[in-house]
This record gives C-alpha cells, structure tokens and sequence, in this order.
C-alpha cells in the first residue's frame, strides 16, 4: 500500500500469488463466515505442507521465519484472493505462549501439531460473570496429587465445539488479592471426561462460539505452563499480538472490495455522495495499515507495541464496523436480505458481514476496556 | 418528552399497547420462515380494532383520524416487533378510499379480511418514486400494467398498489396478486420476513384515483409510506433501548452495576437523545400534516433520521450489552434486524436525504 | 416548519415581517456577535415600544401574553430578518424568576425597567472553581445587620461589563451539607463600590463574557430573593427555561442560511458529497426545531420538560458546532480568515462564529454534565 | 507509538525540538498583525541547520535527505506553532534544484536568505491542481504568466512557484515578488498570518523545470506541499493533546481530578487514536517514498485525514478545557486556530477526498 517490494520482494509476491490462485479451492474464496472444519482444514494442510502456514514462526519450530516484508506481501496477496479466515488460536496464540513460556517437552508435544494442523486449539477465557472483568473469573482448577481437578464454565470460546486442545485461565488460588495472582494458565484436553461443549448460535447465524462446562475434570499437572498462579502475566504477555491478529487489515480491505462490488450492482458507485464516503473509508484503511505495519515493524524490533496495541484494536475493529455500514449503505433496498445477493459482478453478502461486525468491538477486550487502558497505561490519567 | 395527547388519543395508545403485549421477540421468532410470517387472524384482529381503517374518511366507513394516531398505533407495533404489515395495510387502505367510489378492495382491506400492500418500488437504490419504469396503458376499465416491482412485502398479500406511468406521468393501479401475468418470488431476511419481487406483465389493474384536492396517489402513499415506517422505527428504537437500559441497572463487572460507568451512560444518552428528537419529528409532523398529503420533504426528513438512527442505537444497544447481546439467543439482536429491514424500505437515509435536497430546495 | 398558519397567524406573521422589515437597522442584521449596547438597545427600545419586547411574558407584568404558535412565529420572524440576539439575562432568566419567587416590591423594582430596557443584567453563576460544579462555589455573603456583605470571584459572566444588575449565587452558609444547602440567591447592584469588572476576551474576539471580584460589597438584604440558603433551588427551577432559551433553533437557522451563503460563493453547493451532508445538516436543524416546539409546548401546557431540557441543550448545542464545520468546509480556502468575506452573495462571517460555537457546549453546564444529568434523572441509571 | 528511527534522524528530531523550544505560543501570539509575521532572522538559522535545502540532492548542495527528515521537522514546526514558513520554503527549494542546472534562486532560499513559496490555489473548492486557469506564454526565456493565485502564503516573500497552463498542460514558473505585472493583497488569518491574492498580468517568469523521471513538476510539488502540511498539522495534534492532557491531570471538579472521570478519558483516547493513526500514515509514506515523486493519492489521502483530524482534535481539546479554553488569554484556541488555516491551505478534507476518489481509482 505504501511500499513498492524490492525485486526479491516483487518476484516472491508472484510467487505467492500464482500458488494461491492455483492451489486455492475457489469455494473457499470471499467467504465472510469461516467454512467448517471439514471444509477449512484441507486447506490448512495445504498451506502446511507448502511450508507456508505459519510466516511469522522461527524456522526451528516449523514456521516461515519470513521477514516483515514477505510477511506483509503473504497477508496482502491471502486477502487479494479472498482467502478465509484461519483458526488463529494455536497459529497466533497459544504457538508463540509455548514458544516463550513453556517447557521442551511442552513445545515437543504442541507445536508441531499446530504446523501441522492435525489439532485445533481454542482460547477459555471469557466467562459468563467475567467478561471484560476477566480477573474476575472462578473457573476452579484444584491440584490434587499430580492433576488438576477443573470445575466450571468458559463462554465466548471460538470453535470450541470443532477444538482438540484448550488453553484456559484457572483459578488455582480463591483468596489471592489482587484477584490476578490466584490464576493459572492450563492445557486441556478437549477429550477429557467431564466436559460439556454448547455452540452458541450468534446473530449472524454462524456457530463461531460456544460454551464449555468443566464437571471436575481431570488435567495432568504437567499441563500446567510456567509456575502456578503466574498465569494472568502469561496470557498478558501476548495480548498485544491477539490485538494486532484481530486487527489485520486484510479484513478491513476485504470489506472495502465487498462495499465497491456491491455499490457497482446497485448503482449507487456513481454517485459522488457515496463516493465522499467511500473515500474517507478507504483513506482509514490506508491509515489502519499504516498504524499496522508501524505495530509489526515495532513488535519485530522486539520494541513491543504493548498496551499500544489496544490503540490499534480500538481503531481497527471500529473502522470494520463502519465499512459494513457502508456496505448496508451500498446495498439499498437489498440490505436485510439473509442470503448472499447474486448480482452482475458476483454474489456479495451483506448482512451476514455486517452483522457479524458487531462482535469485533465486544471480543477481545471491548472497545470501552480498551480505552480505559489506554487512558490509564498510555495516556497515565489518573485514577 | 411525553407527548400531550387528548384522551381518545391515550386510549387509542392504551389499546395497541395492549395489542402488541400479545406480540412481542418470541412471537417474531415463532414466525421465522413461516408462511405467511405472520397470523392472518391478528391482522383481523387490527381491523376490528378499527386500525386498518384509522385514515379513511368517515364517508368511506373509516375512522377518519390523523396521522398522529397512525404514529401511535405503529410506534406500538414497532416496540413489539409485531410481524403483521398492519402499516401497510392501514396506508394502502387510505389509498384505496380516494375515488369518488371507493375501491371494492376497501372494505375487506379496511376489516383484515384481505391484505393490500404498496410496490413502489424498482430499484435497489435512486429510485425517482414519480418516475417508475413500470407502464400502464390501454383505456379505462382494461389498463394492463408491465415492469417489475422490487422489495415488495407481498406475503400474505391479495394485491398490490402498483406505481406505474402513463402518459401524463405516474398513477397507482391496483393489481391483484392473482391477476393473469403477475409472478412472485421471495427472499427471506434477516428478521424472518420475506421481500418479493413482483413481475407484471400484462397484468390487468384498476386505476386509484387521488383526490382532486390532494398530490398525486403515487406521491401521497409514497410519503404515507416514509412516515408510517417511521413512526414503526421510533418504536424499534425505544424498545430496544428500554432492554439495554433495563440490562444497565442489573449487569455487574468489576463489582458494580455497568450502568454507573459514565462511558456507557454517556452512551446511553446519546441514543435516549436520538430516539426524543425523532419522536418529536414524528409527532410535529403527524400534528401539522394530512395523512394523504404530507409535505415530501418532511416524509424524506422523517425517513432520513429514522433509518439511520434506528441502525445506529440498535447497534449501540448490542455493544452496551457485550457478548450476550451478540447471541441469537437475546432478544436485543431482533431490533437491530427489524431495523435492517424497515431502514431499507423504500429508501435508505442516503437515498432519502439526496431527494431531501432536490425537493427541500436546500441549492435554490 | 411544520405548522401551516391558522389565518388569524398567518395575518400576524405578515404584520410581524413588515414591521421587522420596516423597523431592524440594517446595519444590525446578520451578525455574528452580539453589538455593543450603544449600538443594540436602541433596537430593545423599538421592540419594547411596540410592545413585543417580551412575547411569553404575561401581560400583567409588560408582556405580549402570546400564544405558543405567535411565539414561534416571532422566534421564525425575527431569524428570517437576521435580527440580532438580545440580552437574555433580564427577558428570560430573572424576570420569570421574579415573576415566581420575588416579593411584590422586588418585582415592582425590577421587571418594569427590564421590559423599557432601562436596565442590563447580568447572571453571576461560575467561578473558577466552580464551573461544571457549581454546587462548590464560594463567593461568600455575610449578613451583617440589615446588608450583606459580598466577598469572591465570579466568572463566564455575560456582559458584566455592560450590566446595572447581577442576579447571583452567593454562599450564605460555609458549613452546609449538602452544600448547595447554603448557597442564597441575590441582585447585587453593579454600580456598588468594591465590584471590578474585569472583561474577558475569547478566541473568537469579541467580549461577551467578564470576570467580576467582589471586594466586601454591600447588599441591602432586601435584595434576597426567597429565603436565606434557599438559592440553589430558585436557580435551578428556571434552569431548563435557560436551557430552552439557548437551543433556540433560530441561531441554527441563521448557521444554515449562512452555510448556503458561503457554498453558493465557493461553488461547492453543486457537490453532491456536500449535499448530502447539507440535507442531514438541515434535517437535524428540523428536528431540532421540532424538540423545541415540543418543549415550549409542554411548558405551556405546565408540564415543565424538565430535566429533559438537557436533551434538547446537548442536541442543539451540538448541531450548532456541526453546522459551523460544515461553514468551515464549505468555506474551503477561505475558513481561516479573520474578517468576513466578501462574496457575489454578500459578506458572510465563517471563522468567527465557527469558533464562537465553541463556547456553547461548555456554557450554561456542558454538554458533559448535561449527560450525567440525563443519564441519572431521566434514565435513572444507577450512581 | 514510537518511530523507529536511525541515530542521525534522533538528533535532526532533537535539533528541531531545540529550535522550536525559542518558538511556542507566546511567540506566535507577538507575531500577530506584525509584517512580516515571522521572524527572517529564524528562517535563516533554519537555513543554516540545512532544514531549507534538507530535501535538496547532494548534487545541488542540499542535504539530500527524504520525507521522513521532513516530517520529523515539520511536526516541531507544527507543535512550535513556528511562525516561519519552513515546510512551504523547503518544498520550494527542492522544486527550484530540479533542472539540469538550480535555479538562480535555490542557493538563497536554501539558506533561507530569500523566501520563494508556491502559489498553486486558485479557487476556494475544487481546484484540479493539474489544469489551472493562469496561462503561461511566450519563448524559453521570455515567458509571461496572466492570471489570478489565491491563499498564496506571500507574507515575507521574494517569489512564487506558479503552476500555469502552457499548451501541453501545467507547468511551474518562478516570478519574482516585485517582478512587473505582479500585485498581492492580503487578508489577516484568525490565527495572525496572512494569506494573498496574487495578481500576475504579463509578469515575466523563469520556467521551473521537472527531472526528467519525476513526475509533472507541479504534480510534484502539490503533492509535497500536501504531505508537508499533513506533518506540520500532525505536530499541531500533538502538542495540542499533550497541553489537554496534563490540564486533565492537574484540573479537579467536584472533588476530583477531571481527567479520572471515564468520559474524559475516553474522550482523550478517541483524539489520541486519531493522532496515532495519522503519525503511522504520514511516517509510512515519508518511508516509501520519494520526496518529489509522492504517490498523489497517498498525499491526498494523508491531507484529507489530517485536515479532517486536526480540526476535530482541537476542537475537542478546548471541549475538555472547558471556559479556560474559551478565552484568548489561554494556549490550547491558538492550535485549533492553526488548524484552521493549515486545513484550508491546497484543499481542505472534502477537497481532498473529492481528488482522491478520482486518483485513486476507487470507482474503477
């Protein structure tokens, strides 16, 4: 967007995008609700087994080790094509956590299988009395012997329902004060006895989350990453780079394609009101990429964006939400229609996207926590 | 603001008050994919009450009354997401009583008995509504409509009031939905309601006249229709944010009550303020317009504002939920989408506000 | 806006125009500030002499005794004139204040020489530390025999420096609690010695407000209006009437005629994108307009609007700034000159009531603590 | 967030952040209505820390440094409030080095001992940069330029660069400020500068050649002047939020710090996104691209942002002043009146959206 590639650069850049044309499935092109596992994951075994799945990883457990460049090039070309949306879980979160928090053994046994994309992994965080208060949260994990005995209920957990693997926060210690310091970071298996899984139907009408009930089951200690009760510093630790996923630009261009093509079919690209729009929308995804790249060339220069990164998610996911306004904008008459709209320039959907626009500003840390951070840890207004 | 209502008025108010407690998110969710979605009984039920017929003359068997008791009636059905097209049905009636004679479709019309609805519409956007592309022709008593009518809420209905132009410019004809040459399909929505498509061709119609004293019948309903989806928005609007702020004096985080976070009472305001602002549009409207005559610009002003500030609280009111508000569960989600598609209708706010400037004279 | 004229209005606005016409200097139409009182009060005295200085004021004490509808028809005939705004203190803030809580003789004092425009006041409310908070204001008045003694600081006093009486809040008691329970309402003489008037200039250049110290100034304590420590109610029971006053939608309405004004000379009026925000400039100004009339329609009916006045403050407060960014924008090159411009369509002013819009969602309890207000009285949300 | 910056780039940051700690409100204030409304001496020390000849190659005796050593100094400017028109001199100097040989000016302007600055506008909207009104005729070497140049910052100057249109479209003169045929009138700016009409008829002027791989000469200088703006108005942001957020830390109302009230701070964090955002944007242009070669819709796309954002964020820092920020004797009003003028300078937000929906290709 603002660069122009060096010539290694450039000849990477086609590379890439003559495999994923090629390599691709066009069904799984522009798709704005992620397929199903069965659809999704041949894919990944695709990318995988081309050694491109994971671009930002070292070379020693598997990844790319590309430079920032080709990292930049793999996301702007993945969007070109319309490509969907990965389980991000064990690529963008729990891979780098082992990477820097856990043990050999840990890493042996984890992240192989994340390159590999023979296990789905899922985030358990979020409870139903601990949303934005997440410190709050009173899922029990009791150690008894060499187990953890785990009792309770996660919510909010993307694709809980298809995952193997769980990363979760724990209570381990009801009295700590501050409430952090009695959480621990724990492994789980997905298989165990004792758990329930609920998939939640959203407003979109995807199953993208669930709910987990834990009934007193049982986790090996050794599942346990870095020390007991250390695990709110850990799941911190990388809270920027969960930020900085979710607010890729690949998202915010894949909607301003979706808002052109849809303007194209109703008419409404001609006129210069639109037009006005439009273009304020597409100079903030410029600015968005911008702010992006800026955070990625930090983070890789080890100077981590930290709770700056909240500046970004606040920025990116609400830009997100005012391009799907646009697109029900664009779309006119055709804007509550509940399935994708055929049209001369193909099918477009718009309510689905927009609808499912609406969590991006919850998830995550909501955009008001999000402000309250910045308020207090960037801008140190007082209290 | 409350509204200074006369006491017919209140009962009036009272009445679909009591009405739509019968309605409400589960009943609109029981209607999801139905056919039709929603209950022919109910629309009865409306036309008993006298609503169907509220803007008729009293010489045509109505109840002769304004626009303010239309507001009254569909504010209520917007609060209770009520799924039968009473607005509609009430608009297109008052239509149908212009002649000299009434329309033979007016009286079951007026009681429920059969349902008529406006398709005005062509377009998905820029629509001129006093320049369709539909034609009619051939003489009086045997005019034959052509063209093709887009977003019509034809389910469950038995006719049409189709805008069509002849030499002299456009007229409204009324086409039966069993008519020779007059095809259906439908696409469902978001809400669960179905839009349709209606192809004419050929088809048999009868010419409803507008009053001498009154704007062009297209252009007449054609506002009657922006005012009475509205008023039906207003309605979404403050029920919703009744729930949200119902949600804010419950829900705690970090130990206290979510609604004490001057964040989010802040943003609370900022839609109660919205939703006030188009009520008082609304009701200084309906008190200072004639159902059959509204001055466009105001209609567009109306359906400008509604359409874009009903999306905009209805969203905020998901947000000062958090994650429940995301579920298909709650029922906050099925305001945001009856708002999807009543903002649709007829015209978004972009289309609305560039007639605005064109009939409003804001370049003169 | 809305109504169409009964004929007997209809007759008034005409009666009402051709007076305007015939009688408004022209050299006062279509200001941006207020004129100096050597240049305004002639024009208070014409309008007084005709009897039409006061429409909501009963005829009892001098006014027009108006109906709603002429109020509204004046409001709409004075802003089609380009008629300049009047000194508000003594017509809308004291006088029904007196009307309500004075003594006969107070009122036989005070409202006539308001009504003949023999006299200016002014409202000594704010202080420096006390401007979002007034409760903590603490200008002291001590009874002393049959005087009080005045002592402190006010500030964001309009026309101080013009005025021959302040009506203020004093604090009478320094130990109350609540403190608003020792807070008196009282006319202070402005000629009395120990009052220096400092004025202020703001960043749009003019001098509306002053600052006003108070060095042991003498009161005659029948200068109390109600009883001792009961100030803060009599203050507040007019508040929303303040609040009114100022969201009156003429100053919007001479904001958009002055937008067309300008975009008609920069050409920018045939751009659709301007347009369109023109047309959702004009409807807001229309429902502001319709928020008004809904509120003087429930005054008058004595159901005061009450805290809801807020509402209607926030709303048109912030119109008026939107309004003057789209001056701004559509003055393009021009936006930042100090002087109006001069144009085929005539002069218009766009700096300087863009930045004197500032002022008018901080003044009179800004926009800010209007919404706590909102968010506690009338939404009821929780403390 | 921070920038990440190489050792040389740090100490030119620091070198401005000193020259700027002379300059500030106070001395913007005493400028006011003076004539010039700048100190000459300043511009010359701007001269002699190479600031004026920064972008200027090596070849011509300039610095030969990019866009990013621009910005790092025109965001001081911006936050200085800096009186002396660096950016417009700098951007001028590097258009008058663009020839087989400098033009005769460029060693003066670059050390700051003659002021040459664009005089691109001509209309208050809509301007199409690349296609103005002025004509430009005559032979190599007896070149006349006719034709009317508006907000042209004159004020001190010793020339213009002035696009004109020749037979095969825009080219860029030089005239002299007392050159036959040129007259200028000046109108005061509400934060004390001046902007001028410039009347040329037949005034003599020198061809102001573009390198033969750049881009159109007058392309190439709008779209500088743009950026430089865009860096100036982002260090307007800057220093203006930083003022707004230490009153936040220091002011109390009813009790307490008003900057520990959610709504303030949320406030404060919207004004520093939009600041943050439009660091990253200028800063990854600055990186990616040639001073005199900028991407046209880039430009147009970091003007339009930073016009839009400086007014907004000044604005809502005199909000979070409260009645202190209102007065004239208080700092925070000379920022948003500095905005004021570097947003209207080549093209306001609209403006420049307007430009770029046509560059950009956004409708193709």
């Amino acid at each position: 967007m603002f660069r122009h590639d060096a010539p290694a650069e450039a000849e990477f850049r086609m590379e890439v995008r003559a495999w994923l044309e090629a390599n691709l499935p066009p069904a799984l092109r522009g798709r704005t609700t992620r397929p199903p596992p069965a659809e999704l994951m041949p894919w990944y075994h695709t990318l995988s087994r081309k050694g491109w799945i994971a671009p930002h990883w070292p070379r020693q457990y598997g990844g790319m080790g590309a430079t920032l460049n080709e990292q930049i090039i793999m996301t702007e070309e993945l969007a070109r094509v319309g490509a969907p949306h990965l389980p991000v879980q064990g690529l963008n979160h729990i891979g780098p956590i082992l990477m820097e928090f856990a043990t050999e053994a840990q890493k042996a046994q984890h992240l192989p299988p994340i390159i590999e994309g023979s296990v789905i992994w899922c985030q358990g965080y979020s409870e139903p009395g601990a949303g934005s208060d997440l410190a709050s949260l009173s899922t029990r994990a009791t150690l008894e012997g060499d187990c953890f005995v785990v009792k309770g209920h996660k919510i909010w957990t993307t694709w809980a329902h298809y995952s193997d693997w769980m990363f979760a926060l724990v209570r381990t210690d009801p009295q700590a004060q501050p409430r952090q310091a009695g959480i621990s970071f724990l492994l789980i298996d997905m298989h165990s006895p004792g758990i329930t899984v609920r998939p939640i139907k959203t407003i979109a009408g995807d199953d993208e989350f669930s709910e987990v009930f834990f009934d007193d089951v049982i986790v090996p200690a050794g599942n346990l990453v870095g020390k007991l009760h250390d695990g709110w510093r850990i799941a911190n630790a990388l809270l920027g780079h969960e930020r900085l996923g979710t607010s890729n630009p690949q998202f915010a261009l894949m909607a301003l394609d979706r808002i052109k093509t849809m303007a194209r079919a109703s008419g409404v690209i001609v006129d210069p009101a639109f037009q006005d729009r439009l273009a304020a929308a597409s100079i903030n995804v410029t600015a968005l990429a911008a702010l992006f790249s800026h955070a990625v060339e930090l983070t890789n220069s080890e100077q981590s964006p930290g709770p700056e990164s909240s500046i970004i998610k606040i920025f990116g996911s609400e830009l997100l939400q005012a391009l799907n306004e646009l697109l029900i904008e664009a779309a006119g008459g055709h804007a509550a229609a509940d399935r994708p709209i055929a049209t001369d320039f193909g099918e477009v959907d718009v309510a689905t996207p927009f609808l499912q626009a609406r969590r991006v500003t919850i998830y995550g840390g909501s955009s008001e926590i999000q402000r309250n951070v910045v308020a207090r840890r960037v801008l140190n207004l007082p209290n | 603001m409350d509204l200074h209502l006369t006491s017919e008025q209140t009962l009036l108010r009272d009445s679909a008050a009591k009405f739509i407690a019968a309605a409400g998110p589960k009943v609109a969710r029981g209607f999801r994919g139905q056919a039709p979605g929603f209950a022919p009984a109910r629309l009865r039920e409306s036309g008993e009450l006298g609503w169907l017929g509220m803007l008729v003359p009293d010489s045509a068997n109505g109840l002769g009354l304004g626009l303010t008791e239309l507001a009254l009636v569909l504010e209520q059905a917007g609060r209770g997401l009520v799924c039968e097209p009473i607005g509609l049905a009430a608009i297109s009636a008052v239509a149908l009583a212009q002649g000299r004679t009434p329309h033979p479709m007016l009286e079951r019309a007026m009681t429920g008995a059969a349902l008529v609805v406006p398709a005005l519409q062509e377009g998905a956007f820029g629509d001129d509504p006093l320049a369709p592309r539909t034609q009619v022709a051939g003489e009086s008593g045997a005019l034959r409509v052509t063209g093709t009518k887009t977003f019509v809420c034809a389910d469950g209905a038995d006719g049409f009031l189709v805008s069509a132009s002849a030499r002299d410019g456009p007229e409204l004809c009324y086409v039966a939905r069993n008519a020779p040459g007059c095809t259906l399909s439908a696409t469902q929505t978001v809400d669960g309601r179905k839009l349709s498509t209606l192809s004419l061709k050929d088809a048999p119609a009868d010419l409803v006249p507008s009053r001498q004293s009154s704007r062009n019948a297209v252009d007449a309903l054609h506002n009657l229709a922006l005012f009475a989806l509205s008023a039906e928005l207003l309605g979404v609007m403050e029920k919703a944010q009744e729930i949200t702020f119902d949600y804010l004096r419950i829900r705690k985080q970090f130990g206290k009550l979510i609604g004490s976070f001057q964040a989010l009472q802040h943003k609370a305001v900022d839609i109660y303020i919205k939703t006030e602002a188009l009520r008082s549009l609304v009701f200084q409207i309906a008190a200072n317009n004639d159902p059959y005559r509204i001055d466009p610009a105001l209609a567009a002003a109306a359906k400008a504002k509604a359409s874009e500030d009903a999306l905009t609280v209805t969203q905020a009111c998901i947000q000062l939920h958090g994650g429940i508000g995301f579920t298909d569960e709650h029922d906050i989600g099925l305001y945001l989408k009856r708002a999807m598609l009543l903002s649709s209708l007829f015209g978004n706010a972009a289309a609305q506000r560039r007639r605005y400037v064109a009939i409003a004279g804001l370049t003169a």
